[in-house]
């Protein structure tokens, strides 16, 4: 624009066209301008690397993450986690700026590393990298030597760290490199021949419903199985509220996550957030290997409970058969109120797996499956689940698309509600539909992080949530003859 | 009130300093150097602390970077136009509706309140993302027609990989016939939100301002309303006060803003300024070249509003001067009425404040009109001029703290024991454990609006609900 | 009307007057005509005695809850329960007829015995009067004595029964009647001078949520308190769907029940729907006697682990400790939603206690308080929590009134939600308020029962329902311009 | 399809017998005797079963009683008038919205959709209610202003202490000016729900039948729909049909149904009736005192509708006749639609049904039509002429149950595995806990409606919903 052309005069867009607009954006043409896109990405529900480092590392005990490069980025992840737990969020960053571009970041690398450990006084430091050291190439490994030499901190101080750019993958991919790099930095020359701990390493992957993981915890206290969870957020992000303030209320043992590698079996329970580290665990830990779907679902959380049957020869207890029993009877009672119900779906792979596995074992419709960053494997998997089921024939496998092409699939081929995160809710909204915040983030509901979608009881609660939100929806709208006391 | 210095019970400079030698203990030597002059008593007349310095690595800041300056809030509110975080997906992906700078319209129509990214891969760092700008701009124009704009916001890597973006966005603007406007708001250039707000305000200047007229005839009532983003409906409630007193507030920067009349904001007569930190330089680049006078003012609560309202009357006639004395004996005594009802349960009470560039200071008397007293304050991206204007609103010797640290503010909590603490997202859950009531003042805590005379009741409700829920009495437990 | 006066035509009410009339029933006039009422009973939510009566019998081992009267009484019942918990309620009737009016019941209730023992197998029948033998003035102590006689069943075998008119108090009456012959009747002669159980008896009072049963079970556990439950309905109506129908899936055992004579403490948590029990109890039982509110909130779970923790000699453990300030993190996070909203609430006076006392503590405004079935002394106890808080000043409580006097409250002076059954759902409607089925019965949505109230995790389930809910009205009714990402 | 007996492979009668005598075994000699003539294989040809007896004490019978035969089935669905259950709190909140009889209006000002009580206490025992009595019918007619009339539905107490709420009530119609019914069906009455029906047919006789006319013309086309109780719709299927075929429908008993209609169904030329058990008596009673023809139908399934619009086609005249053929016509494919969807998934689908007084034998074919077959039926309430009706529909040496207990319809189920079992709420969760999948019969499970075109899709779906849901396959745990 330059100024001195001729006047332009401020504009009102006419209301007609307004409303042109608006009916357009809803049509089977626009879709199909929308799906033609190839650049531009409209409201991806996908987040970067780092975020899924700093997940990853409040998982330990005492332990700080530590973002290296600039510092808004270490506050665009803590506000994630504190908006979608209600929770604090300690993390630090060496606070990068321009100069870092030119001479490189080991400068504030050092200065942060000894800054943080005599401030917040934690036991171990998970690094991982924002863009900034990515694109200039920080060597980290040198970087972190050298802070040992010059006792930035002690030299037997854990410091883990993680190259996590942000223009590759999304938030797992970050978190599978941040726990492969503490794994690695924990269990290094702490594997002892012919020793086990006679313990499960139990691996959820990236997950943020701390509900889940007190509910891994349970269901393996019920079969008395002895386990290190890694990493286990459920206290850091779930602490109580008692009138103090503890920076590391929570987090796997230090010692016991070195001691995983003498493991009785390393079990992962989301394979697409933990592939490296999988990988990994398998050439160096001890004991048996066992990657398995989250158990989302009757079927998944049987195959999970006949895994650890198998894997440590205990029986199913009763009281977890009765809890399946219980399951069944929720679903069974409230089958007809999700029957038939199509479901548009979007997350990263291992929940959209569980969502899937779920609905399609309730009697739903998986419709519009929609992942914003998958792979051809992840398609594969889900295209697989779909056509176990006549429930499963109509549905399709988006791939690499966004929010605002599930507007369009919603618009011009409707559905009957949505399970995603907060982000889906204008979409939602356009739809008129029903939106489920299972995944994550939830930012504009209380508490869900603290009911398990996982196991038996995690059937229950999403059967539950979905079934009862349908029911008031026709309490709702229905006209008052329809209006009726039993449903 | 603001005219004589405050004191407070118990808090002396030498109690002050105290205590912040004492937070400062914990530092090693560097870092207490780097960190003591951020750290003072205010002294009530001047800056009494050191600003708008870099950082101290691995202290805890609460942060942000430029870009968020930029896009979360000069860009981000301006309704009508398509703004594109350029760069990888995560930096549009945190900031996308996160800082509830609400609009008029209908979403992915008149309306982009969404998440527009280039979604670098690695690709693009290695081959340059100018070509993939070019595509995506056209993309947009095209989904998108009744956009009347596009902003291109840099991420990190834009700037590290030598893109240039302002040839593109040129070339572009000519083939699209739109404006396209290039924002060079790398997140590691300067050393907060700041810089942003600096690099989005000569951006302004560069590309927008002087680009349009308003095609109504100009009158001596025209005004622009600069520094509301609009949180929780803040320009919702000002904009019709500025109109109740007979100005015509002809352009909103940013709060629900629209491009075209940010573009023709050199015909105003009086631009008015709400958040200083964030557009001074604007107002100063009009004042220069257009001759438009400006005037700082606070609407948050009461007192300030009637200071404020009278201060904007005096730069007009009586026509204005008159009304402004209408509405404020019409609104006194409904203010008066929400003082009554809720001073009774905050008098005395202790607040401590920690926010971005404005509040820390203009809320100081809103609080004093509910007959609380704010103990400390301090910002996390102001600079001399904001921490001058403060000193004056601040009780004698409270503290003052420029980029805390979460570790002094915790122990700044922990030895004031303020009965409300109001900051942000990154302090909330951390003081709430220490049982401290709390309010988000970034984001009105998902109220608002709090500006105005619709906003103070709102803002008093909120007070009360924060420090007098009963919830607070259940943290100790019995046992 | 006579059919030979003149020809009288059918009618149509002018849609005018109609409106007349539906505007008229929203008045403050209309309200006090309303309740200037004497004789007509409209919309009351309480059921008669029997119905708490069979709750109660199926709280026991083997147990066949027995209505002595007319067997539609039992189809009743039955099916209230069927309905409310969605699940099979046995029970069975001796199917009085006329001639019983003639001749009395004691024919009916013999082969009935004999009949029902045989086939059904039963190690105890619960025996509970519906209306017919209750005016006729049957013996059921002579009749029972008759029946042994007579061998309809085993000297041996437990008769309790219990008079439970339903023109005569509620629910809660029958439930307190039915507990008490129970007892009575398995614990006579048991009483072992010296003998101690070291057990506590654990009384819940009439409470249709199965999920506060197993939370009181779980927080026993975590004290390590042994417990004898009077009456477990958890199993019986939360049973596991495994291909298998169990007449009688669960309940506290005879002999349990029969040794809780010798408890070390004896402890109702239902107050008003166990009176007459716990006076007996007093008298009777060995140990302690102690009487708490239901515990809703968490200053009445504070009082039950403190005196469980008394009783006992045991401290409060870190678990439960956890779980508290977890959930006063869930309320303090959560209580700007509710802060200051009003309520209407009616329900039994354990529960209406229970719901005031959460209310009051969240900063919540309890407002129409309605108990349909209570007394002066319910009145007064309400009043003292009201008085307790600033927010409790505003409440006005009404005693003896129905939902239709609560209609009448909600559309002259309107509250933001109302808290009740499935029954309100009619004035919630027509006050555009939502309702929620906390209380008995739920008719309308799925698997609420398995959702404690109770304790600290009842404290978070009750505010995340009713959080989320005044969330989600505001982002289904908000202009486009406040629909937002974050709440 | 009713013309000639079906077979069920594996199913003869010494198999049936055989099932029947197992069942049996469980009983003392006594009640064995007495149950024993109430189950048999059916016969083809006649009422196999003794039926209309007292039920056994003691062996859990589903059956109701007549309170509720009056107030659910009769009563109940009239939406203009006040419905009194008279007497204690129970047996009104137990039938309070639980039977699915749908109306038209608005609730509390001309739809009365409500539980309205006298709520006996201890004192109208003792001294009785007729005082209260009078009181509440004076209450009702001012708060309920629209109300056409008032019924008086005795419980249990009011029989036995004597009371005379049919003077009160005379006395009180007099004085309000208004119809006020008093109904004399007392729980205790007979032995089931169905005397109910039959005392409330009479008090429609005694009190409401002749005492209004139609304002408009007569027709030839007139009629009454009776016996059509509009669960979950179904009057608002089968109502507009009827009008399609070219009738006019003056009135219904009694679901949706008005006071006033129901008084002049004297004038109508033909009652049809759906649910012969309750509503017979009526028929006959307009038929001998007013002439008025009637019939019997059954708008399950299309094979059913199509039949039975023929049927009522030759009560009438060419013009009938031909829109029937239109409509059939029209309907068939649609129908066969239904059928192409479901039929591959249900054929040969094994069914039982024990339900109220017109299911068990009007939805045999409903089932057929999808390719099921029903094996084992039978009734609550019946009398012979039901099971009269039912052998005919039912394929040979099926198992008849009359007034099944619970222990019989277990047995006959885990003996028969049905693949759906159709009944009440009080059995419903006992099949679905052996896995058995099951729909609610009396309330359509809070579906509908069922009747007439618009119903079948959607009895379609709900069975194939319920046998083939998948939560079935879960039931079996693999540990």
């Amino acid at each position: 624009m330059s100024a001195d052309a001729a006047v332009k005069y401020v504009t009102e867009i006419p209301e007609d066209e307004v409303k042109r607009v608006a009916e357009w954006i809803n049509t089977e043409e626009y879709k199909e301008k929308n799906f033609a896109r190839q650049a531009l990405v409209i409201n991806p529900p996908h987040a970067c690397q780092p975020l899924g480092a700093e997940l990853a590392a409040h998982g330990f005990e005492g332990t700080l993450p530590f973002v290296h490069g600039s510092q808004g980025c270490a506050s665009y992840y803590r506000s994630t986690l504190n908006r979608h737990f209600r929770e604090p969020a300690p993390a630090v960053s060496d606070s990068m700026t321009e100069d870092g571009a030119v001479f490189g970041g080991q400068n504030n690398l050092h200065e942060a590393l000894e800054n943080a450990y005599t401030m917040y006084k934690p036991k171990m430091m998970a690094i991982f990298t924002s863009c900034m050291p990515e694109i200039i190439g920080d060597d980290l490994t040198a970087f972190i030597k050298n802070a040992k030499n010059k006792e930035c901190v002690p030299a037997d101080f854990p410091l883990p760290f993680a190259n996590t750019p942000s223009f590759n993958g999304s938030h797992i991919h970050g978190y599978d490199a941040m726990l492969l790099s503490i794994l690695q930095t924990l269990t290094e020359g702490k594997q002892v021949e012919g020793r086990c701990t006679g313990k499960l390493n139990l691996i959820p992957g990236f997950d943020a419903n701390t509900g889940n993981y007190r509910e891994y915890k349970r269901i393996l206290k019920e079969f008395g199985i002895p386990y290190t969870l890694l990493a286990d957020i459920s206290e850091t992000f779930d602490s109580p509220l008692d009138g103090t303030y503890r920076t590391y209320p929570g987090g796997t043992s230090l010692d016991e996550a070195a001691d995983s590698v003498n493991g009785k079996a390393t079990l992962t329970l989301g394979p697409y957030a933990t592939a490296k580290t999988f990988t990994w665990i398998k050439d160096n830990f001890s004991g048996k290997h066992v990657s398995l779907p989250i158990p989302f679902g009757v079927v998944k959380t049987d195959a999970l409970l006949l895994k650890l049957s198998e894997l440590f020869g205990k029986p199913v207890p009763e009281s977890l058969k009765a809890e399946r029993g219980r399951a069944v009877d929720a679903i069974t009672d409230a089958h007809q109120y999700i029957h038939g119900k199509k479901f548009a779906l979007y997350g990263d792979p291992d929940y959209l797996m569980g969502y899937v596995s779920f609905l399609l074992e309730v009697g739903a419709r998986p419709y519009h499956i929609l992942c914003s960053k998958g792979t051809k494997k992840v398609e594969k998997e889900l295209q697989a689940l779909l056509d176990s089921s006549q429930d499963g024939k109509d549905g399709k496998i988006y791939i690499n698309k966004d929010l605002w092409h599930m507007r369009s699939l919603l618009m011009t081929d409707p559905v009957d509600a949505m399970i995603g995160d907060t982000h889906g809710k204008f979409a939602a909204r356009d739809a008129n539909i029903p939106l489920f915040r299972f995944g994550f983030p939830n930012f504009d509901r209380v508490n869900l992080h603290r009911y398990p979608l996982v196991g038996y009881q995690g059937v229950i609660n999403m059967m539950t949530t979905i079934c009862n939100k349908f029911i008031e929806v026709r309490d709702e709208t229905c006209e008052e003859r329809y209006f009726e006391m039993m449903r | 009130m603001s005219s004589e210095i405050k004191k407070v019970e118990g808090i002396t400079k030498e109690s002050t300093q105290e205590m912040i030698d004492k937070a400062l203990e914990v530092y090693p030597e560097k870092a207490k150097k780097k960190r003591a002059p951020h750290l003072a008593p205010n002294d009530g007349v001047s800056a009494c602390v050191k600003s708008n310095r870099k950082t101290v690595p691995g202290v805890m800041s609460a942060r942000g970077c430029a870009y968020a300056g930029a896009k979360g809030v000069v860009w981000g509110p301006i309704r009508d136009m398509v703004h594109v975080s350029h760069g990888p997906v995560g930096c549009g992906w945190y900031s996308w509706g996160t800082r509830r700078n609400l609009m008029t319209g209908i979403n992915g129509v008149n309306q982009f309140a969404m998440q527009f990214t280039s979604d670098f891969q690695e690709k693009d760092i290695v081959y340059g993302g100018d070509k993939k700008l070019k595509q995506l701009l056209v993309e947009a124009h095209e989904l998108f027609p009744l956009a009347k704009g596009i902003s291109v916001l840099s991420e990190c890597p834009v700037g590290l990989i030598g893109d240039d973006i302002n040839s593109v966005a040129k070339q572009s603007a000519k083939e699209l016939d739109l404006p396209i406007i290039p924002c060079n708001c790398e997140g590691f250039r300067g050393v907060s939100q700041s810089l942003g707000h600096h690099i989005s305000n000569d951006t302004i200047r560069d590309h927008i301002i002087g680009t349009r007229e308003f095609a109504e005839p100009e009158t001596p009532y025209d005004i622009a309303l600069i520094g509301d983003y609009n949180i929780g409906g803040d320009v919702w409630s000002v904009k019709p006060l500025l109109e109740e007193i007979g100005l015509n507030v002809k352009a909103v920067w940013t709060g629900d803003g629209e491009l075209e009349k940010i573009a023709a904001t050199h015909k105003v007569k009086l631009n008015i300024i709400h958040c200083y930190r964030s557009m001074n330089y604007m107002c100063r680049v009009m004042e220069e070249k257009y001759g438009i006078p400006w005037l700082e003012f606070n609407f948050f609560g009461p007192t300030k509003i009637r200071e404020s309202l009278r201060a904007i009357a005096g730069r007009f006639d009586d026509r204005i001067k008159e009304n402004v004395e209408r509405v404020i004996a019409k609104y006194d005594p409904l203010m008066q009425a929400v003082i009554d009802e809720y001073r009774p349960r905050l008098e005395g009470k202790k607040v401590m404040l920690y926010v971005g560039g404005l509040r820390p200071r203009h809320t100081v008397n809103a609080y004093a009109d509910l007959g609380m007293v704010v103990v400390g304050s301090g910002y996390e991206f102001a600079h001399g001029d904001d921490y001058e204007r403060t000193s004056v609103e601040m009780p004698e010797a409270t503290v003052i703290y420029d980029d805390a640290s979460e570790y002094e503010l915790e122990e700044f909590v922990n030895t004031l024991r303020p009965d409300l603490v109001g900051s942000g997202i990154k302090e909330k859950y951390l003081f709430q454990k220490m049982g401290v009531p709390f309010r988000q003042m970034h984001s009105w805590d998902y109220s608002g609006p709090y500006h105005a005379y619709n906003g103070f009741p709102i803002f008093a409700r909120d007070v009360d609900m924060a420090v007098n829920s009963p919830t607070w009495k259940l943290v100790k437990s019995p046992f």
